[in-house]
């Protein structure tokens, strides 16, 4: 169904668009592992504007200014000092549960994913959690997770400032009603079409009447990403710049 | 106290089977030739914990069946796919899993450090991480109104294992900024450190240094051991070996491949 | 986000009637300077924080009316005597004091930098500090059994406040050694910083310095203040005065001759 | 009284020799704010066995090896890696109870101390605390103290596993009964006797039928502490060095 799209940018080139612009007018964007596509939205929000929002990339040496070891992410995110985080989960469901642990039982899993990360307590902790999956089918977003590794939303008594606020996938945009626990479709990807959504997500969403497409990144913010983004991304995520960008890979000594 | 260093076998005595191992996560520097020289010794009943997550190194002594119990918030190889061994133990069923979540194991690192029994940590109410772990308790927040929290137990374990940039022969080790090796030693029985090089003077004699370094206090030996995170990165060194990453994922996603990634690169000593 | 020195009085704006002042011990780089300006500005009501003790910028503060609560755990002039300002004070019963004891504090200031709302802490029990601190609470640890143990609130302070060697134009503040003010500043709303001098280059590009370094994006301000400790002592850069110290001691022994020290020093802006 | 002690050492090495004995095979002594004869004796317990015992003193930029800010030294204790420490009291009774806040009432105190710095930790979990009071007096040395900034025993259900071993004095030396919470005199000073020791406390202590006089310095430890450790101690108590030793001041720029 992708024939329907010019061939002038790539998926990848997409996603970081869409995530670039919920990002918004955030102070501190911190980006966690395994993460390569939120991470070249953040970068292209600070080129964007000028040197503005602060960005953390989980691993990297350049773009990060913490120099208090591997608690410090979760310490300033604890003090409030983190605007906008990222998340995936192998589930997610329709009530923003994400799942990064196993399908089946916990004690005789089906099958394993590598564990929660910080999951369960950046999604407390941090205003505007972006949940990002690429790979969007019945199998990944899914009436209920088998495990529930973050939940989506929380008790009113219980400490929650955080939680989800939209759901990037590789064929549309929802958004999150944190009062409903429910996403909302708000634009279908270009090549994309709402049918092939609502076939191809396990959960119920609401939607609009009439559902727009994802507007398709403009040249300056290509040219951004293609040219200032993807060296940088080198650093942290050699296979993905090269392979998205051409960028080449390091040596392996420095 | 003057301190010297050891044989890499010399410094790794203290890891005894059914010892509890800290090690940290890829990107601050993991002792990969201590780990191969584990497995060429042959250890046994690991309580491996990695701080906060880990890659290659749980997957190689999870493969090389030296793991009994591993805690930590996740095993991947990253960029280069699902860790291999660590998805087949745990389909398996053969080591008891614990996990965790990232900020919930350096607060236990660091109630072990302050010597307080426990650390409360915000967050992790209504995960399912919560029914599978006993050990972490949810109390009311006694300066709260009917408001829940969890409580950590602090996380001692008996040997800490990291590879560094550097040390003197006083055994004072540069950290840089990788912070939460201080942690770890401090809550640590003993720790133990290979590292590229010795520094010929005191670090702690030049205050720039000084404030990357974990004093020789808290260590028990060093080895030197060049390029000892290969083929994992050592920060302000060297990259990962994409390469050798990308063999090791082929190779490990079996049995039988990884028998030969354990004969080429572990017991025959092989190394870049 | 580039960063700009500003003056003195400019930087120090932040610190407004009636809000809580986090400082320094002594050893660790009081902001001297700072402080004078702060009672040129003539400002009041201070709840002040030392952590985990003071000397002189507690006890000029005390004297020049700006202090209405006190919380830390020792003041003194070290080795030229008592305080006078202070416990002039605490004997006419003119100030508010809480009295802590020094890991307390560190505690306290953690747990504000963890984002939890308390932190646990061994000792203090059968101490008369914990029947005058209302906010201390004793439970039974969850993870023993007939085990009380103390828990502290978390102390998140309106403005931290120090001085140090240098800094960057980007805000970000080399503090070496001194790490518990790297805690100060994660937990204060904002912090304010005079150092002696700029350095030319980002702090955080060389990691030989950036190990020793606190991000300019905890920093709200930094001012240029040459001596900005003085008369107290900078780690490796210069040490106490003792020759001013003692001259302190003498005068401010006495309201009337502490008036002229203030005269002298404070109001004459005349500093060495 | 101090006519019949020799003048070949002062009340301050004596003190510190007799500290450092005290200190016996530490692995690990750490000396706090306002202690510059226990520094001495540290040091010199340092100097004395080529290396051994670690010693930290606060406020030193020499001659100690923490990196990690002022929390180490109470982190540190309380991982049980500190051996002794010293303690004080504006007022301290025959519990072991030390009082550095006030005498009086607390809320309308008659005299003010500074304050009870680390005691109110570093007596619980310090195995070996060593109480240094010069000053012998039933003003200072007292049936109960005014107010306790960390007391000298505590019930068995408190994680306790330190406290005090001995106090010394300018007068004599004291052991301490923890079991009993009581102190019995070890030995007196030269220049000093049972009679005054008696007369100048204000609490109960046991004693033995024959009284030792406390060994005078050897000349070797005068040495060492002279040529040796007074340099080192300029550092953090230049008045002190200067004073006791003749140690010139140092300039206040480095």
């Amino acid at each position: 169904m992708k024939s329907a799209r010019p061939e002038t940018f790539r998926d990848e080139e997409l996603l970081a668009d869409v995530i670039c612009r919920l990002i918004g007018d955030a102070r501190h964007v911190a980006v966690g592992a395994a993460s390569p596509i939120p991470a070249t939205a953040a970068l292209l929000a600070r080129e964007r504007s000028g040197g503005k929002p602060f960005v953390s990339l989980l691993g990297s040496r350049a773009h990060t200014f913490f120099t208090d070891g591997a608690r410090e992410l979760f310490d300033c995110a604890g003090q409030g000092r983190i605007d906008v985080f990222f998340l995936s989960g192998g589930q997610i469901d329709g009530e923003g549960n994400i799942n990064l642990v196993n399908v089946g039982d916990y004690e005789r899993p089906k099958v394993r994913f590598p564990g929660s990360f910080g999951s369960a307590y950046l999604y407390y902790v941090v205003p505007r959690v972006i949940l990002f999956r690429v790979g969007h089918s019945r199998r990944t977003l899914v009436p209920k997770v088998d495990f529930i590794s973050a939940p989506g939303g929380s008790p009113d008594n219980v400490f929650r400032p955080g939680g989800p606020v939209a759901l990037v996938t590789d064929r549309c945009l929802f958004d999150f009603d944190r009062a409903r626990r429910r996403f909302r479709l708000v634009s279908v990807h270009p090549g994309h079409n709402l049918e092939e959504i609502i076939e191809n997500t396990g959960f119920e969403f609401d939607r609009p009447s009439d559902v727009p497409v994802t507007p398709a990144p403009s040249a300056d913010t290509l040219r951004l990403m293609r040219t200032v983004v993807a060296p940088m991304l080198a650093e942290v995520y050699p296979q993905f710049a090269q392979s998205v960008f051409g960028v080449a890979l390091p040596l392996p000594t420095a | 106290m003057a301190r010297i260093t050891r044989s890499l076998d010399e410094a790794i005595a203290p890891i005894a089977d059914g010892c509890s191992l800290a090690v940290p996560r890829e990107t601050s520097g993991a002792a990969m030739a201590a780990t191969r020289a584990l497995i060429r010794r042959g250890v046994k009943r690991l309580h491996l914990v990695a701080l906060p997550t880990s890659t290659l190194q749980a997957d190689l002594l999870i493969g090389a069946g030296c793991i009994e119990t591993l805690e930590t918030s996740a095993v991947s190889l990253g960029e280069f796919g699902p860790a291999p061994r660590f998805t087949a133990a745990i389909l398996g069923g053969t080591i008891e899993m614990r996990d965790a979540t990232c900020p919930a194991l350096h607060a236990q690192f660091q109630a072990a450090e302050k010597g307080v029994p426990f650390m409360p940590l915000r967050g992790l109410i209504g995960s399912d991480l919560l029914p599978h772990r006993p050990d972490w308790k949810v109390v009311d927040n006694p300066f709260g109104n009917n408001d829940p929290i969890v409580l950590l137990p602090a996380l001692k374990p008996d040997v800490a294992l990291f590879h560094a940039p550097m040390a003197d022969r006083e055994g004072n080790v540069y950290i840089g900024t990788q912070r939460e090796l201080v942690a770890m030693a401090h809550a640590a029985q003993q720790t133990i450190v290979t590292v590229e090089e010795i520094h010929g003077a005191n670090l702690l004699r030049d205050p720039l240094l000084a404030a990357g370094t974990l004093p020789g206090f808290y260590v028990e030996a060093v080895a030197v051991e060049p390029r000892g995170a290969w083929p994992l990165p050592l920060p302000d060194r060297y990259a990962i070996d994409a390469a050798h990453m990308a063999e090791y994922a082929r190779l490990a996603a079996t049995a039988e491949g990884f028998a030969q990634y354990l004969e080429r690169y572990v017991y025959e000593k092989r190394a870049a």
